[in-house]
């Protein structure tokens, strides 16, 4: 069970392979990566991610936990960068490795629900003529949390 | 001594990423009621708290919680991970 | 969209990095690996695969048609092996990319269950007491169908 | 002439992986019919045909199929792909 938050880029493919060569006794694995995405304009020049640093270790190992109280993991990951990004960059990953699919896929977006809106991170969007603005919660991530009580 | 930290917009709207108060509140209710009555940036941030979240100690908490032996409360919007 | 049916095996950190690295305008990106799992006693020798070759690749393409149909996906991609493998190999992977998770893992979870049981490849087990037996489908794949319908 | 092909065990039971045959069969039904009737092997095969599915031309279909203009037919037990 690994969790990493960093402001340097992370490999994708190479994180990817390295989890699944790591787990033993897996019969499925999954990965979700989130990617910056450019407004509808095309106008986005950067994403700038704060965090709330001794927070966030702590809430992600605490989101792994409940993950794993729910499902039986071989293994999960989950890997969060902060600072500046730009457009196509990765954000961040999520991997998770257990016999079957379904705990797999459950446990994965269940991560992600979570790191969506439990996860002390905050996204502001720079455009290029200067504009700044913090993103909004989405009322559809806290309603996907819901599934899972 | 208590340890005020504010992020995103909370930190902008009160010029501040933190602060250490002196303060004898027994929630973060009053806690807000307290600060908001520090100078118009931080009632302006606190205006509306259902527009906020609250952390007591790095963990996520609701404006009820005690703060007895509280040592670091965090404001902030809903926050967009992932 | 790409379909592959191989006997080989595929690099499946390069094949993230790659489907991953292609997709223009999506935020998120999902991807599943199925591996060849050692049996309760430890003792599966190797996994070894058929399929109908004139109907494989038509199905996929199908079922990859269909999961487009529901989700609107910037990319889908899905790798299939055949064959003798031995456990901890990978079998297959989906790998799909869309604006929103919701999107994304929805479809690769539709393509796995389409994978499981619509998709003509039949599994053999050979373990080192020199057994043989078919894989039995699972009664929980069939019924995961059902929440598409 | 229709081509009857056959995967997994549906293939070691009957011994064949496929097989031309003359047939006048209406639908999938009626073929399996004619087919159990060749031999033992085809008989302990076709034994049970809710264990088995079947594709026309490359589509999965169900016993009650036509086989109107069908040039290849193929049994097999339900998929264990994934």
């Amino acid at each position: 069970m690994t969790v990493r938050v960093q402001a340097a880029p992370f490999d994708y493919g190479a994180e990817c392979a390295r989890f699944a060569a790591g787990v033993a006794g897996a019969g499925a694995v999954v990965t979700f990566a989130g990617v910056v995405r450019d407004n509808d304009a095309g106008t986005l020049k950067r994403m700038v991610i704060e965090h709330y640093p001794a927070m966030t270790e702590k809430a992600l190992t605490a989101i792994v936990g409940q993950a794993r109280a729910r499902w039986p993991l071989c293994d999960c990951l989950i890997i969060h960068r902060y600072g500046a990004l730009v457009p196509g960059e990765m954000i961040m990953m999520v991997a998770t490795a257990a016999r079957h699919r379904a705990a797999a896929f459950g446990a994965a977006e269940f991560l992600m629900d979570y790191l969506k809106s439990r996860a002390p991170f905050w996204k502001r969007e720079i455009t290029s003529d200067g504009g700044a603005a913090w993103v909004e919660s989405r009322s559809e991530d806290e309603g996907a949390l819901r599934r899972w009580n | 001594m208590l340890d005020v930290l504010y992020f995103a917009w909370v930190r902008e709207r009160i010029g501040l990423p933190g602060e250490r108060v002196e303060t004898g509140a027994a929630t973060v209710r009053a806690l807000v009621a307290e600060l908001s009555a520090t100078d118009a940036r931080h009632a302006a941030a606190f205006a509306d708290i259902s527009a906020l979240r609250v952390a007591v100690d790095q963990e996520l908490t609701d404006f009820d919680a005690p703060l007895a032996g509280a040592r670091e409360v965090a404001f902030f919007p809903p926050m967009t991970g992932g």
